[in-house]
């Protein structure tokens, strides 16, 4: 254990200062490197563009990180996006519902994923990391039975020698494309539910809770929290989270693309593991989560302008995360013990 | 041990046409086992590709035991060993690397076990199987002649590829041959290679096209590319000035060639369902010693979105019935084969 | 004498709060010295400086009159200073058996490299084991170790440490988690290691165990050597200079009262699967406590009146009405509160401010429509700090950081101060200072007084005396002796608690 | 705290037998299952190429157990196998180096790129699952830079123009498909290495001193164990054993694959995850490892060879994970410490 020397308590502390913000540091000074040598960068049209592909990392992650918050894990939602994606398109196109029919069903096929984890979880006592990877074999093979394994778009030949009589309706098609004003309502979407989050994590009785769960779950017991419900609502949520997630992909697709949603776990759970070293919080949070994954879409959009190969696009992010990772740890004196150890 | 795959939705079912001659050896004794070792059977290519295959085999009484690697080269190879040691009469080979795939294709034909390979440049390191393969070469001239006529010389054109993968790097000679005779400029070269194709590329063709958004069009060589690269075009609002090109055509890519105003004017393809039965045809004739030829070439076919809408094509099985040149029925035939026609 | 080991001018600081500051000390050879302070005077930080956890202090340890560097649990073993620490998640390894645990130093030193068979392991372990007059079962030497409780858990690094024949051997509250009679068998041991030249330095609250065991007395407060004494001691000095400033409560002579009106009635109770079922009634008004030794059911059944265990067999009534808990919100909603006996495992939230931990079980009460009431929450962090003397810089303070009996303080005290119709208190005393325990001593009286029915506790016959009216000796999960305070004495319970059932 | 019930000692206890033995017990069923419903499943030559296939994620996976049981988790192993493969690529094919050299800058690259791991986590402080994640993206691409993101195989043009002098060594080319009697190498090398592992972690004393640092580092180190340098120790297996996972790709493959190891990490993970419930054990050990991957393969070859399509194969995995979890977790009455909560 280290001890810090003394400092005056009112001088200024750069150690701290980069603790806290040097993550913050790391975006804004990529972002002004990239504004600067690339005129497009700094066009309101590249950035809004940027935001919205992050915007399915983004809001996938923060149901991650609420299972983290309570001490798990979901290693599910990419293949619960992936799910939504396929129930869509088989709504519309196969069953031929309409637009909202489709929305209520996706959403509700989220919720349905999560209570299954929580019920793995709670129920069968599975832990989570086991449980939701269970999860995630079971349904990314499941979506692809009833279509046998290729993807729904209209013109679709049925089993019965039929062509698949719906399509994509216009207005399930806008929730990528609409607007709120400037704002593309994904980016919309993904902004009001990380402020959502974040108000819920760190201002409500029901977060400091969750917060409770996470880091000690028999003292959160024996203070009287119903622990399990908790959880629950935490794998629930996430599976909810993921089903948006997977609702802009399929509104952005167009189409049952079965491959959507593979790629997107590992940058989920990537974006709220760096969360957790954002303002050395050191702990799973909606803020670091947004900012993680607003970070990694301005190195990739950034870097694709500057013409690098997608290989260099991997290097730079690794190394971006290891320096925003080096100012929240290793600068930092409070040991983290929010951090998922495994 | 049949395929479940025949009972695939979309799954054509194809007409068998009448075999008139009689049975040669071993055919005349009962089913013939054979063996059909995938690279990948996911996505909709391989689907259909399978599917053509499982029906041909059926109609001539084959046995067929099929492998899927699931994209993994390390374990087509396990696959490869495993059928050769099942004793089966045949095994087709469909896709993967020469390197990895040669030394298994000869240890099988020492053997005495015909091979037949489709999509593998094994004419060298395998002199003795026969090769056949979808000839990119002709997919990539195809389209990239239509592309030469819209654009002519001198444009700015951007492009969307993964080098270091086979039929694609085969393709990229034709690209950098057109692009040099026609003087273009390239804009930009992108691309990535992941589980999720269509939704990873789209974020780098938008991001790209931030930065260039005076091309006036872009080629990407294989349908999830383009994909991608239709999402990246149209979040840019950018439809009108630029079009786009592919290879490969399945019922979702007829989907979004027909949208109104769809940017993605031409592609090149086959049907992989007629690919998939001919190729079963050539092991038939191999094992009956009938076959003759080393190589045979399937040539790919110019499919512009005009000719689909002119034409009122849905679906994969209107465009067979507009575009008989895509049905191979005649291709490696004979009169005791009972050829599927799609 | 000879002196074992010898420490001079030592410094250390947290950041910007000073714990100790140029501190000597002399630990003789073939004796006990204890050391006394106040909680949150910085002797476990004196003793983790001697053990090697802390590296950043100033100042020179000498042994033998030779100084030597010690920067790291191992420097420290290897100068021949063996550590019991006072928490206990600090010594316990679960995941391994009860048999590894005790030999877990020789695994890791290489003593017993070869002995590859967890047969062999256990064997050497019923050994050390059995130098503590535990009569642990080969079966037991092979559970895994979290399945033993506290006290045993507390016993088990004892023995671990007393297997060690070290120079200096340092004990941080060792009894704290044991009874009367476990804490006997550990000072015939003791006794035992003085005889073989080995230096003891101890740490206690218990003002009695230093009258037994100790030769020399080192006061320590704010950091700072205030006393020293050689055996008889000067109770009253000793104590006027631990608290400094601060005012000894008076021991509560108190006048005992008879609540008659029942609030819990348990009915053919059975708290282990082959224990016989027993009735009791607690009253309200009165403070009850409950007193066994280690492993007796106490914890059982404060665990099963708060709906953290099940009740094997027999019912509940709460104010006349059947109570049945399934999970502890339902106490909680009945008004029934429970402080749990392991702070660490089961009270403490790692990182949490004092704040936070005050208001986690009320978070009802300190949100509007789910919203936290940050400023109310503040108050009653800050109130907790005041009313029970806890020793820290500021309410907002990380639990982790506080002294082991500051943090007793702060998990005790977030129940006080709430407004329970029923409290269990398990251990309360565990780990505090004299002072704070006639503090919280008083507190639970007054809380009586309001008509609430309090259940106390523990294995420590004076701590009882102190604090109940009324008193039941449970014996192997069953009531033995049930009294009022006022007619029995200290004998009379000791030879109870020691019946066989 | 649970009592346990005291059942009479020689009694026979159903419920704990399955939580022992459910496990295996479910693999056995399996098995049994294949091998009389389907021949080829039983022939010698089908198990061999099964556990041959197995042993790379087995291999990988034992190294993943090493770091789970100082509990922290190498996110990194399938990066790792990757960049062994094309780093024997590059030495044999471009540098055209013997065999033997290759099998040397192999493994030390894995041990390179356990130090690292190691020096993150142990100097940097940086929790384990972040550090191991920043590696994994940094050296995917790193690996591609040097062979411009392409795959090495013989004939590759370098930059300079000139073609690449070396190729795959027979030797080399050995390391998969030599026998050791009946045995094939990779096969003999996964159960060394299991046998190794098994030994090193439950019969020596730096195995039980591993275990205590993964349940309670800090009562570890008081208890003067040098923490650190053993999960140094833990991170430098991890990338041994993963580059020699690679080792065996590379070979079966022969050629500097870009994609190969792709799928590794989940699987590896998922092997060592669903090995903590072998036995009742509840912790990471390499006997439960080693039948997780055994289990695994069973279930793929099997159902390959039963001709269910790759989704079914996925919904399978998922459900026998399940199974196999229900009845580790589910019935057991012991908690587990052990198993990585997240
Ligand atoms: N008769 C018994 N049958 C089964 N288990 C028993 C029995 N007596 C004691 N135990 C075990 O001992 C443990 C200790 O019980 P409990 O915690 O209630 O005791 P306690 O009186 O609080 O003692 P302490 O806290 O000092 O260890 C129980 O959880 C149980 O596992
Ligand atoms: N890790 C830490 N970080 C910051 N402050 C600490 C830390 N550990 C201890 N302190 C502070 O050092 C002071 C002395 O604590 P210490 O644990 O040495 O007290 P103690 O005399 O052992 O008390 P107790 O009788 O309660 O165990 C306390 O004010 C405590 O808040
Ligand atoms: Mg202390
Ligand atoms: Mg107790």
């Amino acid at each position: 254990m280290s001890i810090g020397k003394t400092t005056a308590t009112t001088g200024f502390d750069l150690r701290d200062f980069i603790v806290k913000y040097g993550f913050i540091l790391v975006t804004v000074i990529l972002f002004v490197w990239f504004a600067s040598t690339e005129p497009t960068f700094r066009m309101q049209n590249t950035l809004f563009s940027m935001l919205k592909f992050t915007s399915v990392v983004a809001i996938t992650g923060l149901g991650v990180t609420l299972t983290m918050v309570v001490g798990g894990l979901d290693l599910s939602v990419g293949a619960t996006a992936g799910l939504s994606v396929t129930l869509s398109a088989m709504t519309m196109v196969i069953y031929a519902q309409t637009g909202p029919v489709a929305l209520i069903v996706v959403l509700l096929g989220g919720a349905l994923v999560g209570l299954f984890n929580a019920f793995l979880i709670v129920v069968l006592k599975i832990p989570d990391l086991l449980a939701t990877l269970a999860t995630m074999f079971t349904i990314m093979g499941l979506k692809l039975v009833p279509v046998d394994g290729q993807s729904v778009s209209s013109g679709l030949i049925l089993r019965d020698g039929s062509v698949a009589p719906g399509r994509f309706t216009e207005g399930f098609l806008l929730i990528d494309r609409a607007y709120i004003g400037p704002v593309p309502l994904p980016v919309a979407i993904f902004f009001s539910l990380a402020f959502v989050v974040w108000i819920f994590l760190t201002r409500t009785r029901w977060g400091r809770v969750m917060y409770a769960i996470g880091s000690n779950p028999e003292a959160a017991r024996l203070a009287g929290v119903k622990v399990q419900r908790y959880r629950a609502l935490a794998y629930v949520l996430s599976g909810v989270f993921a089903s948006i997630g997977g609702l802009i992909l399929s509104s952005r697709i167009g189409q049952g693309d079965i491959s959507a949603g593979n790629s997107l776990l590992l940058d989920a759970v990537a974006v709220s593991l760096v969360g957790t070293s954002v303002l050395g919080m050191a702990r799973p949070n909606a803020w670091g989560t947004t900012l993680g994954a607003v970070l990694i879409g301005i190195v990739i959009t950034g870097l694709t302008i500057k013409g690098f190969p997608y290989y260099a696009q991997d290097v730079v992010k690794g190394l971006v995360l290891l320096t925003a990772l080096i100012f929240s740890f290793t600068l930092s004196r409070r040991k983290s013990r929010f951090v998922p150890a495994v | 041990s049949q395929g479940t795959s025949d009972t695939a939705t979309g799954a054509d079912e194809g007409t068998v046409a009448e075999a008139t001659g009689t049975k040669p050896a071993p055919f005349d004794a009962g089913p013939v086992k054979i063996a059909i070792v995938q690279n990948s059977g996911a996505g909709d290519y391989f689907q259909q590709w399978t599917n053509g295959a499982n029906k041909q085999a059926e109609a001539i009484g084959f046995e067929v035991q099929v492998y899927d690697a699931q994209a993994d080269n390390a374990k087509q190879a396990t696959d490869m060993e495993t059928a050769i040691g099942s004793g089966v009469a045949g095994i087709i080979v469909d896709h993967g690397q020469a390197d990895t795939m040669c030394p298994l294709i000869n240890k099988a034909l020492d053997a005495g076990i015909p091979v037949v390979v489709y999509d593998v440049a094994t004419a060298e390191c395998a002199p003795q199987a026969v090769t056949t393969q979808q000839s990119d070469a002709s997919l990539a001239q195809a389209v990239l002649d239509q592309m030469a006529l819209d654009l002519g010389k001198d444009a700015k054109v951007g492009y969307v590829n993964v080098l270091g993968i086979a039929p694609l790097d085969r393709r990229h000679v034709v690209w950098e041959a057109i692009v040099k005779a026609n003087n273009w400029s390239q804009s930009f070269f992108v691309g990535k290679f992941t589980n999720s194709v269509a939704t990873d590329n789209a974020q780098l063709v938008d991001a790209a096209l931030k930065k260039s958004p005076d091309v006036v069009g872009i080629f990407a060589p294989y349908d999830e590319l383009t994909k991608g690269a239709v999402s990246g075009i149209e979040s840019n609002n950018l439809q009108a000035s630029i079009k786009a090109y592919g290879i490969d055509i399945s019922n979702a890519d007829i989907e979004i060639m027909t949208k109104e105003g769809s940017p993605w004017v031409a592609t090149a393809g086959t049907d992989p369902n007629a690919i998939g039965a001919a190729v079963v045809r050539n092991m038939a004739l191999e094992i009956a010693g009938q076959l003759g030829v080393k190589s045979v070439d399937f040539p790919g076919v110019l499919i512009t979105a005009q000719f689909l809408k002119d034409n009122a094509v849905k679906n994969m099985v209107d465009l067979r019935a507009k575009l008989p040149e895509l049905n191979l029925a005649s291709v490696s035939g004979a009169d005791w084969i009972p050829a599927v026609q799609f | 004498m000879v002196s074992a080991v010898e420490v001079r001018n030592i410094s250390m600081a947290f950041g910007s709060n000073q714990v100790l500051t140029g501190v000597d000390l002399t630990i003789d050879k073939g004796q006990t010295t204890a050391l006394l302070g106040a909680n949150g005077a910085g002797k476990s930080t004196l003793i983790k400086i001697l053990s090697g956890v802390y590296s950043s202090f100033t100042g020179e340890i000498l042994i033998d009159g030779k100084a030597v560097t010690i920067d790291s649990p191992t420097t420290a073993k290897a100068a021949g200073i063996e550590t019991v620490h006072q928490r206990i998640d600090e010594g316990v390894i679960p995941g391994l058996t009860v048999a590894e645990n005790l030999l877990f130093e020789r695994i890791v030193s290489g003593e017993i490299s070869r002995t590859v068979s967890l047969k062999t392991i256990v064997n050497e372990a019923e050994k050390i084991a059995s130098a503590l007059d535990l009569k642990w079962s080969k079966s037991k030497l092979r559970n895994d170790v979290y399945e033993l409780g506290i006290a045993e858990q507390q016993m088990l690094i004892l023995a671990r440490a007393l297997s060690r024949s070290p120079k200096l051997l340092i004990l941080d509250e060792p009894t704290s988690a044991l009874s009367n009679a476990e804490s006997q068998n550990l000072f015939k041991f003791i006794k035992n290691l003085e005889s073989q030249g080995i230096a003891i330095l101890y740490v206690s609250h218990k003002l009695s165990e230093i009258e037994q065991l100790a030769k020399n007395l080192v006061v320590i407060r704010d950091g700072k050597i205030r006393n020293e004494q050689s055996s008889p001691f000067s109770w009253d000095l000793a104590l006027k200079e631990m608290l400094g400033q601060q005012e000894l409560g008076q021991r509560n002579n108190f006048d005992y009262i008879q609540g008659n009106e029942v609030a819990l009635k348990l009915e053919g109770v059975k708290l282990f699967k082959e224990s016989s079922a027993f009735d009791l009634e607690i009253n309200r008004k009165q403070v009850t406590g409950i007193i066994g030794l280690l492993g007796a059911g106490k914890t059982e059944l404060a665990k099963v009146i708060y709906g953290a265990d099940n009740l094997i067999s027999g019912n509940m009534k709460f104010d006349g009405k059947n109570y049945k808990p399934t999970h502890p919100s339902d106490a909680v909603s009945s008004d029934i509160y429970l402080v749990p006996e392991d702070r660490a495992a089961d009270s403490m939230i790692p990182n949490w401010s004092i704040a936070h931990t005050a208001t986690l079980p009320f978070m009802g009460e300190f949100s509007v429509k789910g919203m936290i009431k940050k400023v109310s929450e503040s108050i009653r962090g800050k109130q907790l700090v005041d009313d029970l003397k806890v020793v820290t810089t500021s309410h907002e303070a990380i639990v982790d950081s506080l002294s082991g009996g500051n943090q007793q303080k702060v998990v005790v005290g977030r129940w006080l101060q709430s407004k329970p119709k029923m409290m269990i208190l398990d251990e309360p005393f565990r780990g505090v200072d004299i002072g704070a325990r006639r503090d919280i001593s008083k507190r639970v009286r007054d809380l009586a007084a309001t008509d609430v029915a309090v259940l106390v506790l523990a294995s420590d016959v004076d701590e009882i005396l102190d604090v109940a009216d009324r008193i039941i000796v449970l014996v192997e999960g069953k009531v033995v002796m049930d009294v009022n305070a006022g007619e029995t004495s200290k004998e009379k319970i000791v030879n109870k608690m020691s019946e066989v059932a």
